[in-house]
């Protein structure tokens, strides 16, 4: 990626500078927030947007910048570590299947099938029973979610790429399956992987708040942007500013996300660059 | 074809058989006893241990995982322990909701995204499509159970048309029971209605760039009726794809939905079912859940077959 | 009055101008070719003759159809294209809707122009049976499939037919027989013809007049024979030139001592079953025994899927043997089993010159990926082999840091050959190694092939479907059909004497030479 | 109820609907955010039993009113022998179950006797462990023989725990809940209601309604809405965080009473460093208990310095024994050798008051330097791992037993309490029947445990019921767990 092809995508610059500016306002957080999110003052609640408090404060006196500050980390570490999951388990996976294929290949197709299949709600309820709920549960659940996706992703790219002669030229140079796989699949599937991580990343973000909801994901005194919405959901009549400061973000963040990857994968797909002539060239 | 069937019958069963090795184990994993989950806090060792004589839960892991699955192949699912009822009546009766929440959502978000993909497509960079796509971004990202509150503050609380929440089972009110639908099937479909419209869009613009299109326009059509009448029906092919994998999404969803609507559904029983390790249940529950998105990505792999004579051939 | 008058047309992408201004009269009856290498403007000169280039196209000029111009309205166009001119494209199996039987293309075809001709009357006039009319494209082959194009054209009663490079995704006999269909329609039905090709050799046989592109601008038009035997700009006379085959023979050496042997192999694919008893079995390569002799170039020829692929995939070891075995200089295996030592003696170049390189990596380290099979060598060694390689195939040491898309095709192909001879190897295997190539490098690098055989001592099996690299290239020729060797000779007793009905077949499809 | 023939005549429908509810003013559907796992309140220790059938289904000798006295219930007379030992009960005459089955001593026996046999899977066994035996005298008498005097008898025989079930029917009381209540169950789709009748048959006074649904709605907000919306009528107890909903709306009234829930942060006495007085103490200085009110009750609760009811006559005001302090808290921690404080866990069980109270007082803890680590768990985890293991530093939770104070008696409760003074005074305490006598034993003990700060005493829980504003007879109060449906009815 060069910044020719990111000036020639405007949507892409839009999604990733909007998407680095919310990753950014996460990671500030690990070192300053403008008020410590644990410190509670009841006297000091619901309060609107001012100067003191940018974006007012919660239920329990929490200012409420400070909160999205660390909710965005939350929830961008939950969705991020669970598509290094999906990435780590599933790349593998789908490579495997690709560059062995037989027996293999029938494995991997049939554990993706068994984990789409899983409700991964249920997972979740699941993992939180075994190990309590919190925010690593949710990673997880996540995370075995997208080892599925990753693998079909990585699997269709490799099947693509092997047929390529450079492939076989490789085999003629004596290369085994791990160093054609890590030599010459990886790097082509690279973009592939690139651009579903973030359409992953942004569904990761939607499913932690989901999870949240049912009280699965992330818990007090850590927040996410879902367990804030869940938090204010049911005072959305009374403060319903509480419900849309992070309902926005989420909804910012996903979107942000959603046009980087459609940027992405404009920018990277030589199907859609050829696009335009793709009925000239004789 | 019927090679290819039975092919993609084998792997379902395949995949069936290996969700019921992972629920097992996962279960037997499960820290809390659920013997002492029933009989309380104050339950002498003695009345445990012979209610965990009495559910079989002392008898060898294998044994108990064959006499399970060997008793759902005969259609026996066993007793629910904490509710003492039929596990088998349970399911169906927690089944008569979720599934026609599915199928309500599946319906509306085909119903609402196919056409809308196909308007943008038609539109390809005017103002249209443009909004459209900003409309499925913003419909894609908002959290389906905060747009399922929002859906019940307008339709219920303030307009009154349709019900906050609750079931009327079918064979009592079937009006009521379909009314119940609507709000949370809309609460679920909308971002899947706003996935198909982006997929549908992508694919029918895709297609329009296929060499057959060309060719249709060569014997004589526009550019419009040539997809329309040669690029929907290949658009739809990867279209009928995501809406195999939507399945999962919208079971998975469900849960969550079944929550803000208070509808008896098929997650929130597995919820509370894990909750008191009632496992039979829960095992139960969770392989139909299994079946049912396993069957319907089988259905969805044949359909494809039949609309695609492609893939007819066994070797496909 | 003219039946397509083009004037000024200037069709340019954003900046970009793919035509500039082409002006071309075609008289009604006229056959006339447009010839040009890949990026020269002919199809899209084409396309804007039907209206149907994409909208993202500026086009400026006029183009008349019997004096009216083209109506802007889409609908009207579309409308005049579908009664007036007919159309067949290159690649028969993606024009195709893959969802449609045939019968029913063709049918709506029919209707949509009010014809009343029947499917099963254009069927016959292009050679099909009824029968075909209720497949889908992809249970045709692709000479049928290219037939079911024509009779969709043919639908309409056309009076103009465009046909953009028709043959070239087909075989020699295939090509043949449907560019005698196309000429035998334009006959019977009077219709002017538009024939647009890379291959000047197609476009002599067919058409009465031609036009030659390049880069987007019209650089002679003429008679037939007056470009020819005349030509006027420098290009066309290279595009002449290199349509004219020399040969390149080494005289064979004098110990004709066997370097490699194949005994009696046979490749079988299951097919069409998922259990083992249920397959019916595929005899890609059924029985064939073969020897190539230190020095000696042989020739693998047939038509597609006769199994020469297969053969020489086994051979290089890409895959196995069902029976049978092979020996490279005298050490028996049976394909994927070859040890690396021995695979270092043996090497492939590919067909397509894009694909053969990883888009990821230095063409550096492409072409040094081979010398992993000789164990552990210094890297002052290996930048020694990689020059020496480079430069045996005519390009510069410093290229090799750059990546694959910095190159065209011919330097491409000649780098794959370069990666082929890293490992000084004894035996390449050449897989159709000058087809995806634009007309005017083909005979550069057959003369470095030439050259580096003489040059290395090098042993070469080539495979192709062309008979014209083989007259230049092979000293002995094999035959090759449906996974047999149906007969072999030199080139030169073949083409004068062909025995078997293949070899007869290939031969008369052979299309006159333009000198 | 609402029957409408197609979605498009929805609001016409609506209207109808509305007007028939008017027309038609005997039916209620009661929202509650907790479904019972079963429905026999004698065999579980889950309050969302009792919400449901505690009254309305099943009804037992005695029943407790809604300022917590106790009047007859099944039985309608008493007599109490002067050493508090023999309780001869005479019965109602013409008492049938729902199954038609006739009401008589034996149903009595049978039901005590179920009750404190080895097996039996009752959640307040304890409290009957004083009756040495339930002799029938004739069918419509009972007498009740007592090993040592109780002074709370007659108060527990009214609560849920000892209703009278039938042999007939008992064993399916779970599912299919038959007793002898006004009204008799009709169905339970579980995940969404359950539906009771009114009982034609029934013995005394026939209430105003003839059908109530009990509706499950976990969620808050959309208990809110539905609410809004009218698809509910009621509910009991409301999450305060969103009663300014319904505060000045004219359609709704909202009822604030008192509970007998006693909220505490439960404290691991027998661990370190909780062991130390000095430690918990300090503990108790450094609650800001309005902060913890406010925080997590919206101020509903109210302030107890003690394990006592605050509307309770004998309770004793001793929320000044620790005032809020953070420098004497930090001083007392010094003293005992924490100078910076200590780290420690605190698990809380999955109810609103708790989560929020549990962060209120990590954040006030944090103030004197005691480092709190919240562990959220669910009910199974919270019960096994508090209740049973005692595997735990803190918690956070809600006694709602009524007059309970007898948990600080038994050393093996999960707060590890051990005071021999104690224990013998509340021995006294049982065995007096004198109300002076049992109200100055009762303070006594109060002041103990306050003093010695077994645990931290937060709030006592109020009931925060919100009702359409034309429904009357709710209770406002709730001295014992349930919806009792009796005397509510439609005005205009």
């Amino acid at each position: 990626m060069n910044w020719r092809l990111i000036r020639n995508h405007p949507s892409l610059l839009i999604g990733l500078v909007a998407t680095a500016l919310f990753a950014l306002l996460g990671l500030v957080s690990l070192w300053w927030t403008p008020f410590p999110i644990e410190q509670i003052v009841v006297a000091r609640r619901f309060q609107g947007p001012g100067p003191v408090h940018w974006l007012g404060t919660d239920n329990l006196g929490r200012d409420m910048f400070s909160l999205v500050m660390s909710g965005t980390l939350t929830s961008f570490w939950v969705g991020a570590a669970a598509v290094v999951i999906g990435i780590g388990v599933g790349v593998p996976l789908g490579l495997a299947a690709a560059a062995w294929g037989g027996a293999v290949e029938w494995l991997v197709i049939r554990i993706s099938d068994v984990t789409f299949a899983f409700p991964s709600v249920v997972i979740a309820i699941l993992i939180t029973t075994l190990m309590g709920p919190s925010a690593a549960n949710a990673i997880i659940a996540i995370g075995i979610f997208n080892i599925p996706v990753f693998a079909r992703v990585a699997r269709g790219g490799a099947l693509a790429i092997a047929t390529q002669d450079y492939v076989s030229a490789a085999r003629l140079a004596g290369l085994g399956n791990v160093a054609i796989s890590v030599r010459h699949l990886l790097p082509n599937i690279m973009s592939l992987i690139i651009v579903q991580g973030t359409i992953q990343l942004s569904l990761g973000i939607l499913a932690e708040a989901g999870l949240s909801y049912i009280g699965l994901g992330t818990q007090p005194p850590a927040t996410s942007l879902g367990l804030m919405l869940r938090d204010a959901q049911s005072v959305f009549l009374i403060h319903p500013w509480l419900s849309i400061v992070p309902g926005l973000a989420i909804v910012l963040i996903v979107i942000a996300l959603n046009i980087a990857g459609d940027g992405l994968r404009d920018a990277m797909d030589p199907r859609l660059k050829r696009e335009g002539i793709n009925h000239g060239a004789g | 074809m019927i090679l290819y069937f039975l092919r993609r019958f084998l792997g379902f069963a395949a995949t069936l058989f290996i969700a019921a090795v992972v629920i097992f184990v996962l279960l037997d994993l499960l820290p809390g006893d659920p013997a002492r989950f029933i009989l309380g806090i104050n339950a002498s060792a003695d009345a445990v241990a012979s209610l965990r004589a009495q559910m079989g839960l002392d008898a060898p892991a294998h044994e108990r995982f064959f006499s399970w699955v060997g008793g759902m192949l005969q259609g026996d699912f066993g007793v629910s322990h904490t509710q003492r009822r039929d596990v088998a009546g349970l399911i169906a009766e927690r089944l008569s909701v979720t599934l026609p929440l599915t199928v309500v959502a599946m319906v509306l978000s085909v119903a609402i995204g196919l056409p809308l993909g196909i308007l943008a497509a038609r539109r390809r960079g005017k103002a249209t499509d443009t909004g459209l796509m900003v409309l499925a971004q913003v419909g894609i990202a908002v959290p389906n159970f905060w747009f399922g509150m929002l859906l019940s503050l307008l339709f219920a609380v303030t307009l009154r048309w349709l019900p906050t929440g609750g079931f009327t089972p079918w064979n009592e009110d079937f009006w009521a029971a379909a009314r119940g639908m609507v709000l949370p099937g809309l609460a679920l479909a909308l971002p899947q209605a706003s996935i198909l419209a982006r997929v549908m869009r992508t694919a029918l613009v895709d297609v329009t760039g296929q060499d057959f299109i060309r060719t249709a326009r060569a014997k004589g059509m526009t550019t419009g009726e040539a997809v329309w009448r040669h690029g929907v029906r290949n658009a739809l092919l990867p279209v009928l794809t995501i809406l195999g994998l939507q399945f999962a999404f919208l079971v998975a969803g469900t849960i969550i939905v079944e929550n803000v609507f208070y509808l008896p559904g098929l997650g929130r029983l597995i919820y509370t079912a894990i909750s008191e390790r009632d496992l039979i249940l829960v095992r139960s529950a969770t392989i139909v859940l299994v079946l049912v998105v396993s069957l319907v990505s089988l259905i969805v792999d044949l359909t494809y077959a039949l609309v695609d004579p492609r893939l007819r051939r066994g070797d496909a | 009055m003219a039946q397509v008058d083009i004037e000024n047309l200037t069709i340019s992408f954003g900046d970009r101008e793919a035509v500039s201004d082409l002006s071309i009269s075609i008289k009604r009856g006229d056959r006339f070719g447009v010839i040009g290498e890949s990026g020269s403007g002919k199809s899209l000169t084409s396309m804007a003759i039907a209206g149907l280039l994409p909208e993202t196209a500026k086009v400026t000029g006029t183009i008349r159809l019997d004096g009216e111009p083209l109506p802007a309205d889409e609908k009207a166009m579309a409308r005049l294209r579908g009664k007036r001119i007919g159309m067949v494209f290159q690649e028969p199996m993606t024009a195709l809707n893959p969802l449609m039987k045939i019968g029913a293309q063709i049918d709506e075809a029919l209707r949509l122009t009010h014809e009343r001709g029947t499917v099963a009357a254009l069927l016959d006039e292009v050679g099909l049976i009824p029968a075909h009319a209720d497949r889908f494209p992809h249970q045709l082959s692709g000479g049928q499939r290219q037939r079911a194009m024509i009779a969709m054209a043919l639908a309409s009663q056309p009076d103009l037919l465009i046909a953009d490079e028709p043959t070239s995704a087909l075989d020699v006999i295939t090509q043949r027989t449907v560019l005698d269909l196309i000429a035998r329609v334009c006959d019977h039905r009077g219709m002017t013809l538009i024939f647009i090709s890379h291959d000047i050799r197609a476009v002599a046989a067919l058409c009465s007049r031609i036009g030659v592109m390049q880069g987007g601008r019209l650089v002679e038009t003429g008679t037939t024979a007056d470009i020819l035997t005349a030509p006027k700009a420098d290009y066309t006379k290279r595009l002449l030139a290199a349509s004219r085959v020399e040969r390149h023979v080494v005289a064979p050496l004098e110990h004709k001592q066997a370097l490699l042997e194949v005994r009696n192999v046979a490749r079988e694919y299951g097919h069409g079953g998922f259990w083992p008893w249920g397959r019916k079995t595929l005899r890609a390569v059924d029985g064939v025994s073969l020897s190539i002799a230190a020095g000696e170039c042989l020739a693998l020829v047939g038509p597609s899927g006769c199994g020469k692929s297969t053969l020489a995939r086994m051979i290089v070891g890409l895959d196995s043997v069902t029976e049978g075995e092979m020996l490279l200089e005298g050490r028996a295996y049976r394909g994927r089993d070859l040890p690396p030592l021995l695979r270092a003696g043996l090497s492939l170049v590919f067909q397509d010159p894009f694909g053969s390189f990883d888009p990821r990596m230095t063409i550096g380290d492409s072409i040094a990926e081979p010398l992993h099979l000789l164990g552990r060598i210094s890297p002052m060694e290996r930048q020694a082999r990689l020059k020496e390689a480079v430069e045996a195939v005519g390009l510069e040491e410093s290229m090799l840091s750059r990546y694959p898309h910095e190159f065209s095709g011919g330097q491409r192909q000649r780098l794959a050959i370069a990666r082929a001879l890293v490992t000084k190897p004894k035996l390449v295997v050449l897989d159709e190694p000058v087809s995806a190539l634009d007309v005017s490098v083909r005979g550069e690098v057959l003369q470095l092939l030439a050259r580096l055989r003489r040059e290395h001592g090098l042993s070469y099996l080539l495979i192709s479907h062309d008979l014209d690299t083989v007259a230049a290239m092979a000293d002995r020729v094999l035959i090759m059909e449906a996974g047999r060797i149906v007969e072999e000779g030199t080139p030169e007793r073949l083409f004068a004497q062909p025995q078997h009905a293949l070899t007869k077949a290939l031969m008369a499809a052979r299309l006159p030479d333009v000198a | 109820m609402i029957k409408t023939k197609s979605l498009g005549l929805t609001l016409t429908a609506l209207l109808l609907a509305t007007s028939a509810a008017l027309a038609q003013s005997t039916e209620i559907r009661i929202g509650v955010a907790l479904e019972p796992p079963a429905l026999d309140p004698t065999a579980g220790a889950a309050e969302a039993i009792d919400v449901v059938v505690y009254q309305n289904v099943f009804e037992g000798l005695t029943r407790v009113d809604q300022n917590g006295a106790v009047q007859p219930g099944l039985a309608e007379s008493w007599t109490v022998s002067d050493d508090g030992l023999t309780y001869t009960f005479k019965l109602h005459d013409g008492v049938t179950f729902h199954d038609g089955t006739s009401f008589d001593a034996e149903d009595v026996k049978f039901t005590f006797e179920r009750i404190l046999a080895e097996d039996s899977v009752n959640a307040q066994k304890a409290l009957y462990a004083p009756i040495a035996s339930v002799n029938v005298i004739d069918p419509l008498t009972v007498e009740f023989t007592l090993s040592r005097p109780d002074g709370m008898f007659l108060f527990n025989l009214g609560r849920g725990d000892a209703v009278i079930v039938a042999p007939e029917s008992a064993e399916n009381n779970a599912n299919e809940p038959i007793g002898t209540g006004p009204f008799h169950f009709v169905q339970w789709d579980r995940g969404s209601r359950v539906v009771l009748e009114q009982n034609g048959a029934y013995w005394g006074e026939k209430p105003a309604l003839t059908k109530a649904t009990y509706r499950f709605i976990g969620d808050t907000a959309t208990l809110t809405n539905a609410l809004l919306a009218g698809d509910v009528d009621g509910t009991n107890n409301f999450a305060p965080e969103a009663l300014a909903v319904f505060e000045g709306n004219p359609q709704f009234k909202v009822l604030v009473g008192s509970t007998e829930g006693e909220t505490i942060l439960g404290t691991n006495n027998a661990k370190e460093p909780f062991s130390d007085l000095r430690v918990r103490q300090a503990m108790a200085h450094a609650l800001n208990r309005q902060e913890i009110i406010d925080g997590a009750t919206y101020g509903y609760g109210v302030a107890i310095g003690t394990h006592f009811a605050p509307q309770h006559p004998y309770y004793l005001d001793l929320t000044e024994t620790y005032p809020y302090d953070p420098e004497a808290a930090k001083a007392l921690l010094a003293e005992a050798g924490y100078p910076d404080g200590f780290s420690a866990t605190m698990k809380l069980p999955p109810v609103a008051y708790a989560r929020l109270s549990g962060q209120i007082i990590a954040s006030q803890f944090a103030e004197v330097g005691i480092k709190v680590e919240l562990i959220n768990t669910e009910w199974a985890q919270w019960l096994e791992d508090v209740l049973t293991n005692k595997d735990f530093d803190l918690t956070v939770i809600s006694h709602v037993e009524p007059f309970d104070v007898g948990i600080y008696a038994d050393p093996n409760y999960y707060f590890g309490y051990n005071n021999a003074d104690l224990q013998a005074l509340n021995e006294q305490l049982n065995a007096t029947t004198d109300d002076g006598k049992r109200k100055e034993l009762a303070q006594q003990i109060q002041t103990i445990i306050s003093e010695d700060a077994v645990n931290g005493y937060l709030f006592e829980l109020a009931q925060t019921g919100v009702w359409n504003a034309k429904l009357e007879g709710m209770w406002q109060n709730s001295p014992i767990e349930g919806v009792v449906l009796r005397d509510i009815r439609w005005v205009d």
